[in-house]
């Protein structure tokens, strides 16, 4: 039962707090809602024994992203744009068309119920061992190559952010190696033949 | 392993002849010149060891390609594929031998899309498996599109759209019956196709999806005014290949897949196909005639000499009540002598319209005339080819007529009369052109100064007449090589 | 024995046409012409002898194969060599012609740059020729048939700076080749019929064939046989210029003259008739055919008769006559006399080749002059011409003794015989035509060498041996040729075993005894009197009252200018026809191929999708939420059509 | 009872409003990058629920691995806006239309 209280009063807060993110006119207001519904799904994740994910996602997500987002919202200090309209012209369109697709998700969903296993009753391994031990010796061991193809894909994003934003000084004096190694001797000196003059 | 040998040798060859670059294109063009005789003497040594007593695939080599698909590199000749591949690597040699004179700049690269060109067509000719022969098939576009593209004439950028956007589209239908082919046998090899139990509607859907392909590159009416405009753009090698063996890849297609795969979707549409070969032999050839243009009146040309094949190719369907194996061995045959001759005699009378271009730079009939005063060395071969685009007896160009023609009269008089009027209207365009280029008193003072053949020029246009005297005095080896593989395909035709 | 001799008689022309023509500018003119003469000389030797071995062995047929062709399935296509007495004869008549050509080309051609070009074509010629006489097969026939052509359309080309000399080389070409599908569908539909193309299988299964039927419709059906036998005589009518197709013939004049003499006279258009004489196993099976063959030769014979009578151009009158002469031969056949036809093949040929080289020989002789109103009273100066022109003439007319004499006689006789459809047609055509021969010839010749003698020809000479000396070696045969001749070839058995016929006594009607007799029985016939009564009015026209015939033109103008204009002819295949063809071919091209195809499908497809995108370009606004707005609709749309296949599937 | 339905119908409603937030705004680039994590977060949901039910860690190590990919999406993505902000000196989706010709 109790679970059942958790996940229905977490994912109201989790819905709600979505549809903040969309709805406010303040990105501001949206970031912090987007932490609030980070949260209750890191809660709502610890339901499902993910706890080393509800975790990584509170501390890398809140803690690092979200961070950034506010970072960058508030360096292009644009919350002053909030008094146009927040929505364009197709939106009661697209909610229409949105609602439409939770429709048929939720359709396909319980159609297709019956191929699902009810497997609550299954022995909880992780509860042993522990998830985090769990995923971390696969992710080790069978995931190996994948894990490092992440970790460089992470420097590559490290790098790319950098090289986006950085903005060179100008007049900054560097050497250009190759122009130095082809270095034409008949580019640089010219014989004039000069005329007697008298 | 030997047709590997012919296939990728030249594109290795191409690769690194692009490698060596520019600055030394003489070195290139002795490396592609050796490459591709070394090559041709390959084929002619698959010729010596090939069995013509065996209707099967010989020198098969197999390898696993893509396994999830069970598509595996699969090569093969038969008889009907050897003749080609000949052909292919004959001519090839020789454009690369002329290629100094036509074309100067980024020699190097023209002579790689070539060498390309060549394993690529060879490719096509071997490939056991039809993805294999599909992904050949298209590959061989590209060095054809550089080649109009690069080394063109003025209009190069529309004529190699026109070409690629017909032939790709084309294609892309027979990549589909290709897939549902396997999709029913499981297998891409060629000859488990043959053996799958289609309905007649199935056949001629799968007929159609093949027909898209092959008609175009045949190029059948009314799929073939890329090919006129590809000619008059592309540069004298283009044009020879093209004409000489991109053009059979058409007929090479309806023998390999349409004919037996599904005999009875043939059979519904034969009335059909022969009468798109009809017009091609008739109102094409009269299309021809209206051409100021020589490279365009050769382009014509070719596709009403290309009516021949595909009505060689159905004609057998309407006889009577029965398919009669007699009659259909002698269609068969007549058209793929009738895809050699043509050819051999189109690649030369390319050349030649290559060498008066490459004094004249142009390709408009008016503005010749007396060559023969000037250049009668040229003259001479040149009416020679000419008559043999006219089907002279004696000449390769008449055997396939002949033969397709007796074939036909088996068949129904009425479409062998009308077939047979290309008589008269291939000596009426080809000898009026000669009329007006070789014969007559001289045009102007460009034409008094024009010099004669020189050796490269001669060599290559002599070979070519040699051979086309040869098939056309005794064409009987030839048929020996095919005769077997062509009485297989009988039984598939008839189902038997 | 023989095989070899025969196969040497075909190569050693082709040797000497390929030796002149490869090493000729580079060795010089007496190679050149010593190289071909020796080779000409040499078959005609052997060609000589291999009759004479015939002539010893009666009913020797002589049928082998060189090597096979090629060979499809069940059907073998071989190329092969038939000697019988047929064969041999016209082996002799085709080499000694060639022969005699050759030697006079030495002197005609001696200045021309296309020297050892010319004797070049004239070797190879006489190989396609001889290798369509000598064909045992079909296939070889149409390729002697077809290379004949070809050296017919190089020869008449070869002044190829003349712009009316290669106009005539392609006329001629494009019509022999309309000529040549009728042959070549009659082969096929023979080949159809009897799986072969061998002569000997065909002929065997000629009667089999002859029950046969072919649907025209569903309802209309006509003999194979005779099909197939008017198709054949279809090929024979382009190659021997019968009416419609003949207009080729006078206009192939533009060639140099031997070639006037060898091809266009004795050899290469007396291929037609030679071909119905080979066929006559299937000519005798099917009577249509033949009163076809009967009445295209009559109207022949008398039409271009006609015509010789208003030409002014020496070579074009012999030319029509020729074309005449044709008709006759083909008048023979039609009415299955094919050896009558023969006979006078042969001595057409002698005397034609005559007339043709003694017309060079006056052209030579005044400077490449062949309008005949500028030459007149040459008697005097080309004394040797000129009797050589008349022992032609009078060959040709059938004046009694003169080898034109006995066959035109034999061939009449026969006509009068006949019992085909349409012979009375034939016979009076061929009677009017005997007045109209000997109208144009003797006008021919009076205008050219009698009256008076013109100023600028005051200097002319006889030219130089090598022209004579052919003329008087021809004139030999031309007088005397029929004398031993006519008895065994046209009356006896000499060509039963190459030639279906009736009996002679079926035939003419006349049981021959010996040469003089028939010569007084001619005399009782109508034919010989006809032909002097035409050389009276020849000469009260163009002799005693050379105003005459200008009245006449003058009264009968439409009638005049109907034979100037050749029946018009002309006018209709070049001026109609051909340029119906070629606007019709530039329509197509235009309409056809570049408006309908190239721009309306080709081009307006891709216009279409241009015009399309350019409206599909308005949804591309260029904001993001457009676009995950239409992917939002995508999704929709996959998941309602994943939910109707689920609903689907589990009902 | 708490099924895999119910936290996949939470997943849907979260995609749904993720969906709807990225087509709706007019405001600026941040929110659909923020409505982009709403995407992944849901899609997360998907693969946790799926691995809890069938007891299959493979889905929490994909969801491991979207969250890294994630992670370097919204660096990149925030870097890019910055220098876009730069050079247009806006990020409002109504005036970034340079993808029409």
């Amino acid at each position: 039962m109790i679970k059942e209280l958790i996940f229905y009063s977490f994912s109201s807060v989790l819905i709600c707090s979505s549809l903040a993110v969309v709805l406010f006119r303040n990105p501001v207001y949206s970031a912090v809602s987007l932490i609030l519904s980070f949260i209750t799904s890191g809660f709502l994740w610890l339901l499902l024994e993910a706890e080393f994910l509800a975790i990584v996602l509170i501390l890398v997500y809140v803690g690092a992203v979200m961070v950034l987002f506010l970072f960058v919202i508030m360096m292009l200090n644009i919350n002053k744009e909030t008094e146009k309209s927040s929505f364009n012209s197709v939106a009661p369109f697209a909610v229409f068309i949105g609602l439409i697709i939770v429709a048929e998700l939720i359709t396909i969903i319980w159609i297709n119920s019956s191929q699902f296993s009810t497997s609550s009753t299954v022995i909880q391994q992780s509860s042993q061992m522990g998830n985090t031990l769990l995923l971390g010796t696969e992710l080790f061991t069978n995931y190996i190559l994948d894990f490092e193809i992440a970790g460089f894909i992470l420097l590559l994003a490290i790098i790319v952010a950098i090289s986006l934003t950085l903005r060179p000084r100008k007049n900054l004096k560097t050497q250009v190696a190759s122009e130095q190694i082809n270095v034409d001797p008949k580019k640089r000196m010219k014989l004039v033949d000069l005329k007697e003059t008298k | 392993m030997i047709v590997d040998q012919i296939i990728w040798l030249p594109i290795l060859t191409a690769l690194i002849i692009v490698a060596l670059g520019e600055k030394r294109s003489e070195l290139s063009y002795k490396i592609s010149l050796f490459i591709s005789i070394l090559v041709f003497g390959l084929s002619v040594y698959v010729l010596y060891l090939f069995d013509p007593t065996t209707s099967g695939f010989q020198f098969v080599l197999k390898t696993q390609w893509i396994e999830r698909f069970n598509i595996n590199y699969h090569l093969g000749i038969d008889g009907i594929s050897l003749p080609l591949i000949l052909l292919t690597t004959f001519l090839t040699p020789i454009v690369i031998y002329t290629a100094k004179t036509t074309s100067k700049n980024k020699l190097h690269q023209y002579l790689a899309s070539f060498l390309l060109l060549e394993g690529l067509m060879v490719g096509v000719f071997s490939a056991m498996d039809a993805f294999l022969f599909y992904v050949f098939w298209e590959a061989m576009l590209i060095p054809m599109f550089l080649i109009i593209g690069v080394w063109g004439g003025k209009n190069r950028i529309y004529a190699t759209v026109k070409f690629f956007l017909y032939t790709f589209l084309g294609s892309v239908f027979m990549l589909i019956a290709i897939i549902y082919l396997y999709l029913k046998s499981g297998s891409y090899l060629i000859t488990d196709f043959y053996y799958l139990p289609l309905q007649v509607n199935q056949q001629i859907v799968i007929f159609m999806a093949f027909l898209f392909a092959f008609a175009v590159k045949i190029p059948m009416w009314p799929v073939h005014t890329w090919l006129p405009d590809a000619h008059v753009e592309a540069p004298t090698g283009g044009s020879v290949i093209l004409a000489a063996v991109l053009l059979k890849m058409g007929g090479y297609g309806l023998l390999r897949f349409s004919l037996p795969i599904s005999p009875e979707g043939s059979m519904t549409l034969a009335p059909l196909m022969i009468t798109l070969s009809l017009i091609a032999i008739i109102y094409i050839g009269l299309v021809a005639i209206a051409q100021t243009d020589m490279k365009k009146l050769i382009a014509y040309s070719s596709i009403s000499h290309m009516g021949f094949v595909t009505l060689g190719c159905f004609v057998f369907f309407i006889e009577g009540n029965a398919l009669n194996p007699a009659t259909i061995n002698l269609a068969i045959n007549g058209a793929m002598i009738q895809m050699i001759s043509h050819g051999l005699i189109s690649a030369a009378l390319f050349l030649s319209i290559g060498v008066m271009y490459d004094r004249l730079h142009t390709r408009e009939i008016n503005d010749y005339g007396g060559i023969v005063t000037t250049m009668p060395k040229f003259a001479t071969l040149m009416v020679f080819f000419a008559l043999a685009n006219a089907a002279l007896p004696g000449t390769s160009g008449f055997v396939g007529e002949l033969t397709v023609i007796l074939a036909a009269f088996k068949a129904n008089g009425f479409i062998a009369s009308l077939s047979a009027l290309t008589l008269i209207i291939g000596a009426a365009y080809t000898l009026w052109m000669i009329k007006r280029v070789i014969f007559g008193p001289v045009k102007n003072e460009k034409i008094n100064q024009l010099n004669d053949m020189n050796k490269l020029e001669s060599i290559s246009l002599g070979l070519l007449a040699l051979s086309i005297l040869i098939l056309g005095v005794w064409p009987k080896p030839l048929i020996d090589l095919m005769n077997e593989s062509i009485n297989l395909l009988t039984l598939f035709i008839t189902g038997t | 024995m023989l095989y070899q001799l025969s196969v040497l008689v075909l190569v050693v022309p082709l040797i000497g046409g390929i030796l002149a023509g490869f090493l000729g500018k580079t060795t010089g003119k007496t190679f050149t012409n010593t190289v071909t003469i020796f080779s000409v000389l040499a078959s005609f030797l052997i060609s000589s002898y291999i009759l004479y071995t015939i002539l010893n062995q009666p009913d020797l047929i002589f049928n082998q194969n060189i090597y096979r062709w090629l060979e499809i399935g069940s059907y073998s296509f071989n190329i092969g060599l038939l000697i019988d007495n047929l064969t041999a004869s016209m082996m002799v008549v085709v080499t000694f012609i060639s022969l005699m050509v050759h030697i006079y080309s030495i002197g005609y051609m001696h200045d021309d740059p296309g020297y050892h070009r010319f004797f070049s074509y004239i070797s190879l010629f006489t190989f396609a020729m001889l290798s369509l006489v000598m064909a045992n097969n079909f296939l070889q026939l149409f390729f002697g048939w077809e290379a004949v052509g070809v050296m017919s359309y190089l020869l008449i080309g070869f002044w190829f700076t003349k712009e009316s000399a290669i106009k005539a080389n392609f006329k001629a070409f494009i019509i022999n080749r309309v000529g040549d599908m009728f042959l070549l569908l009659g082969i096929a539909l023979l080949f159809s019929l009897s799986g072969s193309l061998d002569y000997s299988t065909v002929f065997s299964s000629g009667p089999m064939i002859n029950n046969q039927l072919f649907f025209i419709t569903e309802n209309l059906s006509v003999s194979a046989l005779t099909l197939a036998c008017i198709l054949l005589f279809g090929g024979a009518m382009g190659k021997s210029a019968q009416m419609p197709l003949h207009v080729w013939l006078p206009d192939s004049m533009e060639g140099p003259t031997p070639i006037s003499a060898l091809i266009h006279a004795a050899t290469m258009v007396t291929a037609g008739v030679f071909m119905l004489a080979r066929m006559s196993p299937l000519f005798e099976l099917s009577e249509s055919a033949l009163s076809f063959v009967l009445i295209i030769g009559s109207i022949t014979a008398i039409t271009t008769g006609l015509l010789g009578l208003v030409q002014f151009d020496i070579k074009r009158v012999i030319a029509y006559s020729t074309l005449s002469q044709l008709g006759y031969m083909v008048v023979a056949a039609g009415v299955s006399a094919y050896s009558a036809s023969l006979f006078h093949l042969m001595t057409h040929a002698f005397f034609k080749a005559l007339l043709f080289l003694a017309a060079g020989s006056v052209i030579v002789a005044l400077h490449h002059e062949q309008d005949i109103r500028n030459m007149g009273g040459l008697r005097k100066r080309l004394p040797v011409t000129y009797t050589t022109s008349l022992i032609g003439t009078l060959a040709l007319i059938g004046f009694p003794g003169f080898s034109g004499f006995f066959s035109k006689d034999a061939l009449i006789e026969a006509v009068a015989h006949s019992t085909v459809y349409a012979h009375e047609f034939a016979y009076y055509c061929v009677l009017i035509g005997v007045f109209v021969t000997s109208l144009y010839s003797f006008r021919l010749l009076f205008i050219v060498f009698h009256g008076p003698l013109s100023e600028h020809n005051n200097n002319v000479q006889e030219p130089q041996l090598s022209i004579v000396l052919p003329l008087i070696l021809l004139s030999i045969p031309s007088v005397f040729v029929a004398w031993p001749t006519v008895g065994p070839m046209v009356f006896d058995s000499f060509f039963s075993n190459s030639i279906v016929q009736p009996t002679s006594i079926e035939l003419f009607g006349y049981e021959f005894t010996d040469s003089l007799h028939f010569l007084t029985h001619a005399l009782s016939g109508p034919v010989t009197y006809i032909a002097i009564s035409g050389i009276g009015v020849a000469y009260l026209f163009y002799i005693k009252q050379p105003e005459i015939p200008n009245k006449l033109a003058l009264t009968f103008k439409p009638i005049y200018k109907l034979l100037r204009e050749k029946y018009y002819f002309d006018y209709l295949y070049e001026n109609i026809l051909a340029k119906f063809f070629s606007s019709l071919g530039n329509s197509l091209w235009n309409l056809g191929d570049i408006k309908f195809i190239d721009n309306y499908i080709v081009n307006g497809t891709a216009r279409k999708i241009e015009s399309l995108s350019n409206k599909a370009q308005l949804l591309q606004s260029g904001y993001i939420y457009h676009y995950a707005l239409m992917m939002m609709l995508g999704l929709s749309v996959f998941l309602g059509w994943v939910i109707i296949n689920k609903i689907g599937m589990a009902s | 009872m708490l099924t895999l339905q119910s936290y996949l119908t939470l997943g849907a409603i979260i995609f749904s409003i993720g969906v709807i937030g990225i087509v709706i705004n007019r405001k600026n680039i941040i929110i659909i990058m923020m409505c982009i994590e709403l995407l992944l977060i849901a899609v997360n949901f998907n693969f946790i629920a799926f691995s809890y039910f069938n007891q299959d860690l493979a889905g929490q190590i994909f969801v491991f691995f979207i969250l890294t990919v994630a992670a370097a999406e919204a660096a990149i993505g925030l870097a890019i806006l910055v220098a876009l902000y730069r050079n247009k000196k806006t990020i409002d989706v109504q005036e970034l239309n340079s993808l029409r010709n």
